[in-house]
């Protein structure tokens, strides 16, 4: 069913846990849909230079929240934006697809600690609007059968 | 590694014994049971045995027995068969929103078909109320539904209350046993019901084989139509191996009914004591008692119960979830909701069936790993922290949090 | 003794490496593969695959690949399942008199239902005519159904010019290639058909299980409700070890299709010669030259097929016929009759249905031993009378004499 | 599928074949059903002193012509008359359901030779009238399932 990368970051998740003093919080999904996924990052210079994630979710909900992080860690806030759900399944090999609609929603995750990073601090100018973020709350949907 | 199997809910393995009554029939013993010449009649005898075995094991007559590709084909056969033959007399039929989907898919078509229908809620344990059934009858009724055993949560309905209220009020009444037969005692006279689904592959018999028992004088329009076997009722040449795979294993299954029964029990009480002392946030879903002899259903709260399988999975432990994840869709299983249960507990929930293979070796090895999986998924869960009362995130929104674990406690 | 199995139309026998790609899944392998542990991932594995075989072996892609409990399933989910799909929409059928049952049963079904149906004659040696098919298209025509090849006189119908009319007119085309896959070259796009039922054990693969193919974009509404197997098409926990059976058994026989047809053309030529050749007053049923392969379908006048199998079957030889009698009903086979075979010509008709196992000393034996049971039955039969003309008796009621045998020649 | 006594009566018929000068002569059945049975008996002193028998059908009509013939052989008319094709198949051991219907007509067949019988020999005066004797046509009728 799952990828072997998929696999791999499931049972070895890189980033988990939470930071001291976060810089940005960012938190999608619900418990009656049986995935949730927070996000914290620490920000230097537009920069995300630390990131953790707590999730509750099937596999394909925590593998894509480690390669979420994963990819994102290191990269620009812009970068970082550019991050969508569908290049993290991707990167994972693909998900089943019935694990599209609503486990993979780790980038966007992602993009919520951003939005938060940006909107906590309104005085940085890094030339994003934090308005124009758009939180996708429903994955990568493939087109019913 | 050596894997622990504890989804003998979903299928079980085929019994040696099973396997090599089969043998010959994917062999030398090919003939079509239609045929006239030798290798036809020696099929026709072999049919006829399984025949006799299934009339047997559930206390009918071999002419009561429709062989049928599995149970969902028998639960079709008896819903939609029935309402057909009725059609243009009587168009209401009742059934439980804890069905298996083969029972409440066919229900629902009728719907389409121009039949009302009824679906009676359960309670907190997922039984149905007999009086519920009682209130539920119209003079339009012609057909009451109601599982023997849950295939979830193992809970046991109270058929024979039910099937006399169905008698009384002169309406059919059918029952979905396939997790029954093989498990419990199950008498086609005592429960008084005129129709009853059973499945190979749930009593260590072979995948893609089952039967609907239809009571003398009882007559479904048949689904399938074309040559003359099973007397009309049901076209296509046998799947011979299956069935004689299916009589042999209910012949055994039945013979050693009791002592499973017992040995199952044991079990799994060990199981569900084990995880409820180990563990805590964890809340036993289905009856405490009316309960079939194999099946735990537990949810760990705060966690998904995919993660959990995955993680059972990588210890070699097979088991099954009713969380959404597993089937892709929003709602996770519709017998939990059914029972009240909410959807984030119904999510943390695991299924574990025991088999006639189960050591208390295999328990013991769950009791161990469990404690650590549930810990580390808790740990990465974002719904999960550590007060006085750990569920405080989900008691904000959940109801149903005091049957799992008082809050504030 | 050393039996002679002529009787592949009934059913074949199961391959050996088919028989052992099976095991498995009767034994350790048991995992349904809707689990996602690990025994439901190597189920899973196992179903892709054989879904893959035989959409590989018919030029199909594997998601338009429906597994059914055989070629009767398969059958009544093209034809009612289209019927339902269309329910309210349009309400007109065409088929063929010589359908199997398994076709003709569900098309009378549909005339309850409220649809109308045609269903087209067929000339002496069973061939239905193309211009026929187009004459009964009306704009109500929802279906057409014609089998590609016929399983009791072997006549190949032209499917590739009726898929054509069929196109040509927007109307959707089934055929019930039952007796064809595996036997003569089945390929859906050059058939141009929009859904085709097969059955595995016509192939040397298990009975009980078989497919529809359903070209994408074409959707009947399912029979079967319940789980979400087979993409919601078709309910029912998968019977996993005839499906792998009939995966690994059509690979096999279309691989060495052309092999095996020129081996079996060059059996029932020699078979048909020989019993025209050594008995007096035969008739060949069905065409002579677009014809199965492995189907002898011959009418030995003044005699009665059933007694004429088992003095065949006291022999060692297994065969079938196309007589009342083995059928129990007054009326003979609806094929023959169809052709406009006279009910005594009928009667007397006996089918041999070759297989890959089947040595050029069966075909000896068999031509050695008919005579004399032919002879002795006629010695016993009242109507048989050796004049000039051998069938005097027949002749004063029997329009198609001169089909069989000129009278008074 | 058939008894043993079928089989045995299948495989070696009593009786088969015709008698020179027939005293009587009973055919029953047609070709269009698939069954046709013909029986020639010889009468010596109201009793059935030959017979012999010709079928066309199936393992079933055989072996009741077979059976019939021996039952009455060597009978009084009065006795061979109380022969039913019930009793045939019963002293077979019995006959598939199927085939009480349309094969089971050996004893019409030897009633209606021994009605023709009385009518040629109308001066004898065996106490039977042979307009009273009944030839059933359609054999012992299960009821259909
Ligand atoms: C209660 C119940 N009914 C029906 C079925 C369907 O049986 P089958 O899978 O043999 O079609 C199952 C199991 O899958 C079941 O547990
Ligand atoms: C032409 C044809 N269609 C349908 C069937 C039915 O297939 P099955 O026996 O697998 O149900 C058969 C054989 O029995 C057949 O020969």
């Amino acid at each position: 069913m799952y990828s072997e990368k998929v696999m791999d970051h499931f049972s070895h998740p890189r980033n988990v846990g939470e930071l001291p003093n976060p810089d940005g919080v960012g938190q999608v999904g619900n418990p009656v849909c049986g995935d949730i996924m927070r996000v914290e990052i620490k920000v230097d210079d537009g920069i995300i230079s630390d990131i953790r994630f707590k999730t509750f979710g099937c596999g394909a909900a925590i593998a894509t929240s480690s390669m979420a992080t994963e990819m994102v860690k290191g990269k620009t806030l812009v970068e970082a934006l550019e991050v969508s759900n569908k290049a993290v399944a991707e990167a994972l090999d693909g998900l089943p697809p019935q694990k599209m609609h609503c486990s993979n929603l780790a980038a966007s995750a992602v993009h919520a600690a951003i939005k938060d990073y940006l909107e906590k601090h309104g005085d940085l100018d890094l030339g994003i609007d934090p308005a124009s973020i758009r939180i996708e709350e429903h994955g990568h949907d493939e087109p019913e059968e | 590694m050596n894997r622990i199997y504890l989804d003998n809910a979903a299928t079980t393995p085929v019994r040696r014994e099973v396997f090599e009554a089969m043998v010959p029939y994917l062999t030398d013993k090919f003939g079509n049971p239609s045929s006239i010449h030798s290798y036809g009649r020696e099929a026709r005898a072999a049919l006829d045995r399984a025949r006799e075995q299934v009339a047997t094991a559930i206390g009918a007559t071999p002419e009561e027995i429709i062989f049928t590709a599995g149970g969902s084909e028998a639960d079709n056969l008896a819903i939609k068969g029935t309402a057909l033959s009725m059609r243009g007399r009587k168009s209401h039929v009742i059934t439980s929103a804890v069905e298996h989907h083969a029972v409440l898919h066919p229900v629902e078509a009728l719907e389409k078909l121009g039949f009302s229908t009824t679906v009676l809620p359960v309670d907190s344990e997922g039984m149905v109320d007999p009086d519920d059934v009682r209130r539920a009858i119209t003079p339009e009724t012609f057909l009451i539904s109601i599982m023997y055993a849950n295939n979830e949560v193992g809970t046991i309905q109270p058929i024979e209350e039910i099937s006399q209220i169905a008698r009384e009020a002169g309406v059919l009444f059918h029952t979905d046993a396939v997790q029954a037969v093989g498990h419990i005692p199950v008498d086609v006279g005592s429960l008084g019901v005129d129709m009853l689904s059973l499945s190979g592959h749930k009593f260590y018999g072979p995948k893609g084989v089952g039967a609907l028992y239809v009571r003398r004088g009882v007559r479904p329009t048949p689904l399938l139509e074309g040559g003359a076997q099973e007397r009309k009722r049901r076209a296509g040449t046998e799947n011979m191996a299956g069935i004689v795979g299916m009589g042999a294993a209910i012949e055994l299954a039945v013979g050693e009914l009791e002592e499973m029964l017992a040995c199952e029990e044991m079990l799994r009480d060990k199981l569900i004591r084990g995880l409820i002392q180990r563990i805590p946030d964890v809340k036993l879903n289905g009856h405490p008692t009316r309960r079939l002899p194999n099946n735990v259903n537990i949810s760990f709260l705060y966690v998904e119960g995919e993660s959990l399988l995955l993680n059972l999975d990588m210890q070699g432990i097979a088991a099954s979830s009713g969380s959404a994840c597993t089937s892709g869709s929003l709602a996770p299983s519709h017998v939990l909701i059914a029972m009240g249960i909410p959807h984030e507990v119904a999510h943390g929930s695991v299924r574990m069936t025991l088999g006639r293979y189960t050591q208390e070796a295999d328990i013991d090895k769950v009791l161990n790993v469990m404690p650590g999986i549930v810990d580390k998924l808790r740990e990465m869960s974002p719904v999960y922290v550590k007060t006085e009362c750990g569920i405080k995130d989900i008691c904000a929104q959940a109801h149903a949090c005091d049957v799992a674990q008082p809050c504030g406690e």
